[in-house]
């Protein structure tokens, strides 16, 4: 009875899942969808605490305990570090996993419970468990510039890592083949820890992204092993939505960037590549002031905004918005134009106008704005960089040759906002910022804004 | 374990590999920064195991290792369903009161 | 049948529901025709436990179920993706050879 | 050894079903799929094959080549005749679901194996499979014509048809409390197969393209019960896949002419209500001849055939077809404007124009054709009728009220193809015949375009 319980419980959270992924088809529903996750999860506790092998709950409760008391605040730091709160979390995942797989192996080896199958199951599930956990970490230290983002390469660094990983994956098959060998498991725990931190070393504190959605997917998969192990279904399809959503979203960045996986987990691209000192003569720019833009934007009459990742560097959405508002207002047509990789993380973008109060609708994705480009009087480039270099469709030296770029040249004026004339992620030169009509207008991107927005406002005083 | 439980585990992963191809194809791209944070927290489902290991505490060490799973896997569900949720609260259409 | 066995048949039904309907919906309308026509042939996966009936030959009477069961699957398969196959050879791009 | 090997195979067999399904997505990787499809059945049977349970082939062989001699043929039917073929081959599949549950139930009651779940899967197997079998061949009936199409509807119709559902099962609750109360199985049987004949009767002819879809669904799910009969998780995947792909081309069919299941199953829609002879004062139509059409079409730059029911009749298709190639010749724009319930089941018109040649790239579906209806400067309406009835827009009081349409009537000239004043399958008139931009071109499909092309290409000789 208890069993039939326990089965439809998991039955219903594999279902909630499933419409929690659904409804995060569309803003309108998503918030529906954290709903169902939270009763699915809420189901499969449930259903796990009504296993007649529990005995005690205290030690349960506690852990609930601390667990919110950790959980609580590190869901209330800012967006800009989300990207490290997912990577500390993954790293939490990873933990879990192969704490369990650990736990399972010491209860059964006495049992004489390890079948070949079981053994293969948990090696698994520690090997990529422990390797979430070290590897996470390491992608949040980078992204929390704790530890040196630039990438640390040497000579024969992938033959190490691999004869490493080899070395792990020897150690699962000898456990495979007699379960009794112990010694080989805490091997092969030290081996899945070290290989995740070598793993990430080589990468350049830029690819972080990537990386952490790949760790998710692994995250996923070690889930997937433990359903194995522990014959639970929920396990597995929770696990399996999770590595094909780590999976998906990797692809996608790597897509956007024009870059293989085996670029970004070997190619150490993360480097400034000769780094602007390097640069020979530099065409001229044309500089403008606050002004200049505010009057320029005055006689447009459709406006296209690009973020990029110096907009969240500078905090400045909030600014965007105000000159988001200032130009409807005036009756100006003014969107966003959303480039797939633009800042660090999917969907960065997204979330930092998302906060400032920026109607979602007023965010274009880059397939769907690119057509219209031509028509559009002013574009307004906020630290962003590579996103609109335009050697990316014509230059086949570039190393983002490929790489789907958002056409802002195609615009009549091109305001670029930036700090320096320095480069971007991809280290190299935009030609973008010497073309004829683009004009610069050099700062921060928050301060920068601002002071267009109150040259605008200023001006007209129709705001007030 | 049986060859049937195997089989039937193969069937299930393969199944819910489809689904999640499909279902997360289908995301919106305006959403993936909290579906990242979202997967996160539904990946915490290994709590369903570490519940069992704290709980039926056979050893000592059994039972701390459960312990600390129990522990990590809360902490992704609590912070991983909370900031979910507080970043699809921002997301609002034009016109549209919060 | 185990209550075990009930639950994984009922993990693959639902699964496999989220896979049809997300599969199906994706189907371009174009081709609705022969969808119905490839279901049609797939729906005659009956043939999987007719052959056991008609193969086990236990009794004459569930033998010849069986047999009838499998030719009218056989007529399923045959049929259904020779029209199907059929119908969507006549599909062509624009300036495309056939 | 072999246990594994079967279930491999059908584990690889549900993959491939679902790749078939998902290759439909688009005609260019759509003949993939049936690759796939045909794949995923070797397997199966392959896998199959192997139970060791099977003590001769001699019958399956005889099977075999009987089920291929019927198959062959059946499948070599004009596409006209489709909707019956798949409405006989439904018949087949009901029929052997409803025949191994039967097997089944027999060979199970004398070794006591008839637990009460099982029994309850059988009941539902053979109640799903005998209905199936009956209703569909009343519907290839229907659509041949062999059986009256008219609805035949009585007073108490629809509460002696839930009776005998209602009675079917009861009949299935005693078999699952006491499986040894053998009368009540063929009693069930009898009940399904009456229930089949029954629930068909009241639904008109042309009503049974959704009809046939509910139909696939039942048999869908008739594999299902059959799967959990069995323990055979392909039959429940493959089931499950056409149970949901019959409810979705049902529904779409449902919503595109804006009615409910009820409506479908009990409305008795298909009769003509108050037919062409109660219309009262009908306004003047123009009328048009070949010649007249031509001369119009030559000075069109963008032309749009809307094709209905009447072209599948008159089999005008590859008329049509060089009327697209006449005026494409010339540097006319011509494209085909698709409703989704355009003839009589989804995607009639689509094969119906694949097979004269047409290029599926100029069939639009509505949606996409509707926002451009204001630039097209001639609709060739060619035996479509309610599809394109303008009163779907406008008339609270009309049945199709709500049903989405293609606005022809925003284009500058409409030419409407039809043999005489008759309403279509809705049985209402239609305004756009009357109005002051529509010109009629009377006489069969075929004929009437024959003459068009004739006119067309005689007059200019550019073709020759
Ligand atoms: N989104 C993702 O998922 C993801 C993942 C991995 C990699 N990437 C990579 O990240 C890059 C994203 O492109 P992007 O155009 O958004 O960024 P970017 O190419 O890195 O350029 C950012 C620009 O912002 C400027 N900037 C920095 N701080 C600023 C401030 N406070 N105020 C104003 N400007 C500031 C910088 O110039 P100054 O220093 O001169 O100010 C820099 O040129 C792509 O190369 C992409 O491939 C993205
Ligand atoms: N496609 C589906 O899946 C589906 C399923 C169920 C129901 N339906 C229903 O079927 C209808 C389809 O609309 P429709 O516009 O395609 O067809 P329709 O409304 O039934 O009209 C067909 C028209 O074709 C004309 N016609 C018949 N034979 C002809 C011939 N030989 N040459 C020229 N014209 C001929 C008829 O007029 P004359 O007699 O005057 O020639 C009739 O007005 C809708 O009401 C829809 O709801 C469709």
């Amino acid at each position: 009875m208890i069993e039939n319980l326990t089965a439809a419980a998991y039955l219903a959270a594999g279902a909630l899942f499933i419409f929690s992924l659904r409804w995060m088809s569309h803003p309108k529903t998503a918030r529906r969808g954290v709903v169902a996750g939270v009763a699915g999860m809420t189901a499969a506790v449930g259903g796990t605490l009504l296993h007649p092998e529990i005995v005690g709950f205290e030690w349960i409760a506690i852990a609930v305990v601390i667990g919110t008391a950790i959980g609580v605040p590190l869901s209330r730091v800012a967006l800009t570090a989300v990207p490290q709160r997912t990577a500390i979390s993954h790293a939490f995942g990873g933990l879990a996993a192969g704490l369990v797989g650990t736990a399972k192996y010491i209860l059964w080896l006495p049992e004489g419970e390890l079948t070949g199958f079981r053994m293969g199951a948990i090696s698994l599930e520690v090997l990529l468990g422990f390797l979430t956990f070290t590897g996470s970490l390491m992608a949040a230290g980078k992204l929390q510039e704790v530890i040196p983002t630039r990438p640390i390469t040497y000579r024969g660094q992938n033959v190490i890592n691999l004869g490493l990983l080899g070395v792990a994956l020897l150690c699962g098959i000898g456990l495979v083949l007699d379960p009794t060998q112990w010694f080989l498991f805490p091997l092969l725990i030290g081996l899945s820890l070290a290989f995740g931190v070598l793993l990430i070393i080589p990468i350049g504190g830029a690819d972080m992204p990537t990386v952490i959605s790949l760790l998710n997917s692994y995250a996923g998969l070690a889930a997937v092993a433990m359903g194995y192990v522990l014959e639970n279904k929920v396990l597995i399809i929770a696990g399996a939505l999770d590595g094909a959503s780590g999976l998906i979203l990797s692809i996608i960045m790597c897509r956007a960037m024009n870059r293989s996986f085996s670029n970004v987990l070997f190619g150490a691209f993360g480097q400034v590549q000769g780094g602007p000192a390097d640069a020979v003569e530099r065409k001229p720019v044309k500089s403008a002031t606050a002004q200049d833009v505010a009057e320029l934007l005055e006689l447009a009459r459709e406006v296209v905004i690009v973020p990029g990742y110096g907009l969240a560097v500078a905090q400045a959405q909030h600014r965007a918005f105000e000159l988001y508002e200032q130009l409807t207002k005036r009756g100006i047509r003014c969107r966003f134009a959303i480039h797939p990789v633009a800042g660090r993380m999917p969907g960065h973008m997204n979330v930092l106008l998302a906060e400032a109060n920026v109607p979602y609708d007023a965010l274009v994705e880059m397939d769907d704005i690119n057509p219209d480009l031509g028509q559009v009087d002013v574009a307004i480039v906020v630290g962003a960089n590579d996103v609109v270099n335009p050697a990316a469709r014509h230059d086949k030296s570039s190393p983002i040759y490929g790489m789907p770029i958002i056409d802002v040249d195609k615009c009549k004026t091109v305001i670029a906002n930036k700090r320096t004339m320095n480069p971007g992620f991809a280290g190299i030169d935009n030609e973008l910022y010497t073309a004829d009509n683009t004009l610069m207008l050099f700062g921060d991107a928050k301060a920068a804004l601002g002071d267009v927005v109150k040259a605008l406002s200023g001006e007209s005083g129709l705001g007030h | 374990m049986h060859s049937v439980d195997f089989w039937s585990m193969t069937f299930v992963f393969m199944l819910a590999a489809f689904v999640g191809f499909d279902v997360i194809r289908n995301v919106s791209r305006l959403l993936h920064t909290p579906l990242m944070s979202l997967t996160n927290a539904i990946s915490a489902i290994a709590v369903v195991g570490s519940i069992i290991i704290a709980g039926e505490q056979k050893t000592t060490l059994s039972t701390v290792l459960g312990t600390i799973a129990v522990a990590a896997s809360v902490t992704n569900i609590v912070s991983g369903f909370l900031i979910t949720d507080r970043m699809l609260k921002m997301f609002h259409q034009q016109g549209q009161k919060r």
